[in-house]
């Protein structure tokens, strides 16, 4: 997909846009299943709802740039290309997991994908991607670094702290701000003085954009020009209006916002609101959705059945990785002696 | 004796500071509504609104220096950090101020502040969620450093907490607010000084703290079918360690073990040794033994998790060890 | 002094505030020689250039209302109120000093007069303030409490972190920034992706100004107007634009800036330029100055003779005051016991 | 040999790593212009320029977290964080991210990551600025922790550090920058897993670090005079402690005495003391004992200060107490 115009969209395209979204959410459904059935554990947190913009910002990205996401990243792994069978052999805690299954859900990697995790401390992300983008800067390689998180992230110091390193040094960067209302059973205007994300900017000098992230097409574009703007050195800040229509993570009452709301808020569902974009355009018909949820399917079957057959790791090797083991040249190379 | 679980206690705990203390409040993530990650304060808003039970922005430094100035300002607030792991984001405010305006204003500043957290891992939270923090915090002077293990103790020691001059820190164990126990109506008040004995016995001191004390139990349980008779020790205050409760059973058992979540290296289990060292050499009749958390950061997976952490098979092994080994023979 | 209009001064108050000012500054001379007799030791931060911003708030204060203040605080205590022999026996290290000789000049505290120290974290000294104004709203006290903090601080998360806590909870709490534009020898612009620090307080949606610091007149305006709206629960952030005349701390070469930039702020000097204004309203005049002197030479004289005569605490104490000593009714209160 | 500064040594350690490996570069608060507080990087800025040698705003957990992905991204940060008592400001940056990537990405991630900072006290600077956190930071798998002493350490310890494939903190004690020492100029590399005996002795093993090596050889001289023949063992690596060379000297000495400029309780003394117990307690001859800093936050004053902080005279004190304990009789 090349052009910036909202209006043009090949069928390929909407297909493929499109076709990620309802991956990201099935995939999801599933792993809903598979934790009632035990095979997954931990905190898992779900991207329902807000699936359009892991989807739009990758499409603007090339496969080189990189990712730095949170616990709630399955979606943004899964539309970078991180292989599914791999996040769900992560999920189920074995080896051939994307972290060999020593991370779980909150920790997907995948340095193939430039998919820097998974972080689950709440702004933990944002100082790393900002030395990211700064090798990048300084390697003279001309990659881009979105780091995505949520708007409980924006009271922490490290929020701060690397939105000013970033605008400081012009560094590659885009910040992605899924503002989806709530962190954990906190509304926005409960944690912030200041309720408008994308105005924080402004103190850095830098550029930002309220985009609807329920809108795949206004993620797109936003994400086109944040992505040019970042690789041009200026970073940006894009704060994604969205809404997650399942609780925070597996477990919580949601006393905190009501169920009409929810339903509200389901209405601009991501998926269903493109395809009748796609619809109207010509680009993708009612005949398209059976084709594309049964490759999804078995996308998902297949990851299943992958993450199934995968092996737990030996008890054996259970210190193994916390350090690089040595090649030989790194190992003692004299010794100081004695005084 | 009725029969709670140790979040009811928790929170029956708080309701009775704020009840009892009307300088008390709490601040902390999620406290309100969502009524806290591990549902200890569910219904407090209700009960004592938004002014007492005070949702705090995800600013974890913020707040926690928020209640060092609020403590010394005169009020007595209870901040929750939602577990240790993000009580790194706030060291700098529980050690350079909490834990140091009184020595650094000659005394003319307290902060009575009280830090609730979650510690420990097993619940498969891997790396970043499942930090036991509490012995390493024990290392620095001016705080005062508890972990209730107990249904009893997470009902009580809190109110004690409160009543103190200086800052304390309150370890939870994550797996522990599900457990129901026996709360024992006769105690009214718990000390934040002494080290309890749960199970008396005259082979072998395993001295422990927090969730380690119902592993280390199930141990001494199947170890005293062989006839092995162990005494355990529940530390609950790491800092000031409580020597003479310990040196107490050491001078007993003469067999030290020392069980603890944290990692090996540099854990409290290590200071264990040293105080024994230091004030019960000769009556060691072995070398103590201890068993920590694995050195690696703790892994998803729930068989490499069990590997990594203590557990009561590894405990009543390295008893036996310790029970095991003869005395030493003379150098000299 | 009442009025609310720079015009207007009426001679009792401008010779107070002078003096306030040449106190500051001479107090401040006699440690730079008492630090090269070895009296002082460790870092000692100074304050000259910027005394009209000590004086200007204080003024605008009421004896209750609290402060916190950053290592280069001798100002600020003088100004409000320590006596100047409790300083300078805390210089010394002695007993008598007014934190007992613990803290030495980075640690003055005085709780008789609200002054909260002294605090050597850069930005460690804002969530404090938060705080105190927290307990101040709580138990209805009508305070307010000043946090000062240099340029560096804004980079800190804590500074962040503690303007969103002030706005969002409507603390009665004035940040005063005093932006002497070097942090170290880092200039502003080095730092700071955004070098109007006034106009962060917009992120939090909190009032905030730039002031000539330089000015004791404006300071005072300001300090009131912004003194008077946080009492009413309205948090303000103001930016003194100000200059230290010395080094960082007693050691630096100052290599970072040119001797021409020191004179030509000198020609700002907030002293003189306090009395040409104070003399054009014909509230000052030359027979004043040496007056004023001669009163300020006796206080640090005095205060130099009450150090010297302190006392250095014995050895034997020297774990005291870590905790409180515990009054009985707070030791043992029973035990768990046996489960 | 040659003589130098330990500063100096610490300058050329780092110029030789920018001159040597194309991705290194600096980067902390005031190491430009300002040469850094400790005058360390004085003229590096006009040698590299301000890319490789890059002035950070006071945001100590941004620009330590931007070192991580740096690290991550392929170049060799050298993050200077002022002094440890600021880095309590990035731990969460140190502990779960640069500590835990590696094990968390299974692998995958890596973060060859080199911190300096100083630390340490006897200056002065009161509380907050004097703080000796090396061996509590040793707690945490996933981190190297190196404490140079010596002008040659200094001199060659930080390019081994920078070409390991994780972290590396290295602490510099702020007594040593003016300490004029001798270069070992037949030295071009030094390990950083090894510790170094720093005077070999007969009768008693001084297990020690940074500043306290000095303070212990001084120890050793006075002892000397008395007969009394002590080897000084500079750890050097307080993660992972060289287990090797310390129970050699034990097993040599038979007698242990453990000084640490850390506070004592939950110190690296106290895993000393269980290293010993652990890998050998039978070949003690009496109880080991520690030096460490009294559990107090540093007074400003020189003479509490000095008695706060382990000195050359109270380590031969203890020395002596060790050396004055007879071997223990057998219980059984
Ligand atoms: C530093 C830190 N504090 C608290 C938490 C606990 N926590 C996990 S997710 C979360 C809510 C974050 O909300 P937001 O940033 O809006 O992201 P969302 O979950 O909505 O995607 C909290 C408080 C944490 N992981 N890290
Ligand atoms: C967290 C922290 N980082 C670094 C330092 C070292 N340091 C002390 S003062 C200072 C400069 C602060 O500058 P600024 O905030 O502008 O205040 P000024 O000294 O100009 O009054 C620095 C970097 C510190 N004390 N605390
Ligand atoms: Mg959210
Ligand atoms: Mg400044």
């Amino acid at each position: 997909m090349s052009a910036d115009d909202a209006t043009t969209l090949d069928p390929d395209d909407a297909r493929r846009l499109y076709e990620q979204m309802v991956l990201i959410r099935r995939f999801e459904e599933r792993c809903v299943e598979l934790y009632g059935q035990g095979h997954i554990r931990g905190f898992m947190h779900l991207y329902d709802g807000q699936e359009a913009i892991a989807v739009g910002m990758c499409e603007a990205l090339i496969p080189e740039d990189g990712i730095v996401a949170t616990y709630r990243e399955h979606g943004q792994a899964l539309a970078k290309g991180v292989p599914p069978g791999e996040i769900m052999a992560e999920l189920y805690g074995k080896q051939e997991g994307s972290s060999g299954g020593r991370g779980g859900s909150m920790h997907i990697f995948d340095t193939n994908r430039f998919f820097y995790g998974g972080n689950a401390i709440v702004a933990g992300g944002l100082p790393v991607a900002v030395g990211l983008a700064l090798a990048d800067k300084m390697l003279g390689r001309h990659r881009v670094t979105v780091c995505f998180f949520g708007e409980g992230a924006v009271a922490e110091g490290e929020f701060h702290e690397s939105l000013n390193l970033a605008s400081l040094w012009r560094l590659p960067v885009v910040f992605v701000c899924e503002n989806n209302l709530y962190a954990m059973g906190s509304a926005l205007h409960h944690d912030e003085a200041g309720t408008d994300v994308a105005a924080r900017a402004k103190g850095y000098a830098m550029a930002a954009q309220q985009v609807d992230g329920m809108d795949l097409m206004a993620v797109l574009q936003a994400g086109r020009r944040a992505v040019n703007m970042a690789r041009q050195g200026a970073p940006v800040l894009l704060e994604m209006r969205t809404y997650r229509f399942r609780a925070h993570s597996m477990f919580d009452a949601q006393s905190y916002r009501d169920k009409a709301e929810v339903e509200r808020f389901k209405q601009r569902d991501p998926i269903p609101g493109f395809f009748r974009f796609a619809q109207g355009l010509g680009v993708l018909d009612d005949s398209d959705l059976d084709v594309i949820e049964g490759r999804v399917r078995r996308v998902v079957d297949d990851a299943v059945a992958f993450a199934a057959a995968g092996h737990f790791e030996s008890v054996q090797t259970l210190l193994r990785g916390v350090v690089a083991e040595r090649p030989a040249h790194l190992s003692t190379t004299g010794n100081g002696g004695v005084a | 004796m009725s029969t709670m679980t140790y979040r009811e206690a928790c929170k029956q705990a708080i309701r009775q500071c704020l009840l009892e203390e009307p300088r008390a409040f709490m601040m902390g993530e999620d406290i309100g509504d969502y009524g806290g990650c591990y549902g200890v304060t569910k219904g407090l808003l209700a009960e004592f609104g938004p002014g007492r039970i005070r949702d705090a922005p995800l600013a974890e430094s913020g707040f926690v220096g928020a209640g060092v100035g609020a403590a010394m300002g005169g009020m007595r607030p209870i901040v929750e950090i939602m577990t240790c792991n993000f009580a790194l984001l706030a060291l700098d405010q529980l050690i350079n101020n909490a834990a140091t305006l009184r020595h650094m204003s000659g005394g003319k500043v307290g902060v009575p502040l009280v830090v609730r957290m979650a510690t420990g891992g097993g619940r498969q939270l891997a790396a970043q969620h499942s930090h036991s923090f509490e012995g390493w915090f024990a290392h620095v002077p001016g705080l005062r450093i508890l972990v209730p293990a107990t249904v009893t103790d997470a009902r009580h020691m809190l109110r004690t907490a409160l009543r103190e001059a200086d800052p304390v820190l309150l370890f939870e164990h994550v797996f522990l607010y599900t457990m129901e126990g026996e709360l024992d109506d006769t105690v009214k008040a718990v000390d934040i000084d002494k080290a309890a004995i749960r199970r008396p016995g005259k082979d072998l001191s395993i001295l422990t703290s927090g969730n380690t004390v119902w592993k280390s139990l199930e141990a001494a349980t199947a170890l005293a079918s062989d006839g092995i008779d162990v005494e355990v020790v529940d530390l609950r205050v790491l800092r000031p360690l409580d020597d003479e409760t310990i040196m107490a059973s050491v001078k007993k058992t003469h067999r030290v073990l020392v069980v603890d979540e944290g990692w090996r290296s540099g854990g409290i289990s290590a200071e264990l040794f040293a105080r024994v060292c230091e004030q019960a050499f000769d009556e060691l009749d072995a070398a103590p033994m201890r068993v920590c958390t694995a050195e690696v950061p703790i892994p998803y997976p729930k068989h490499l998790e069990d590997a990594a952490l203590p557990q009561p098979a590894t405990i009543a092994a390295a008893a036996r060890q310790v029970l095991g080994r003869s005395g030493r023979m003379p150098r000299a």
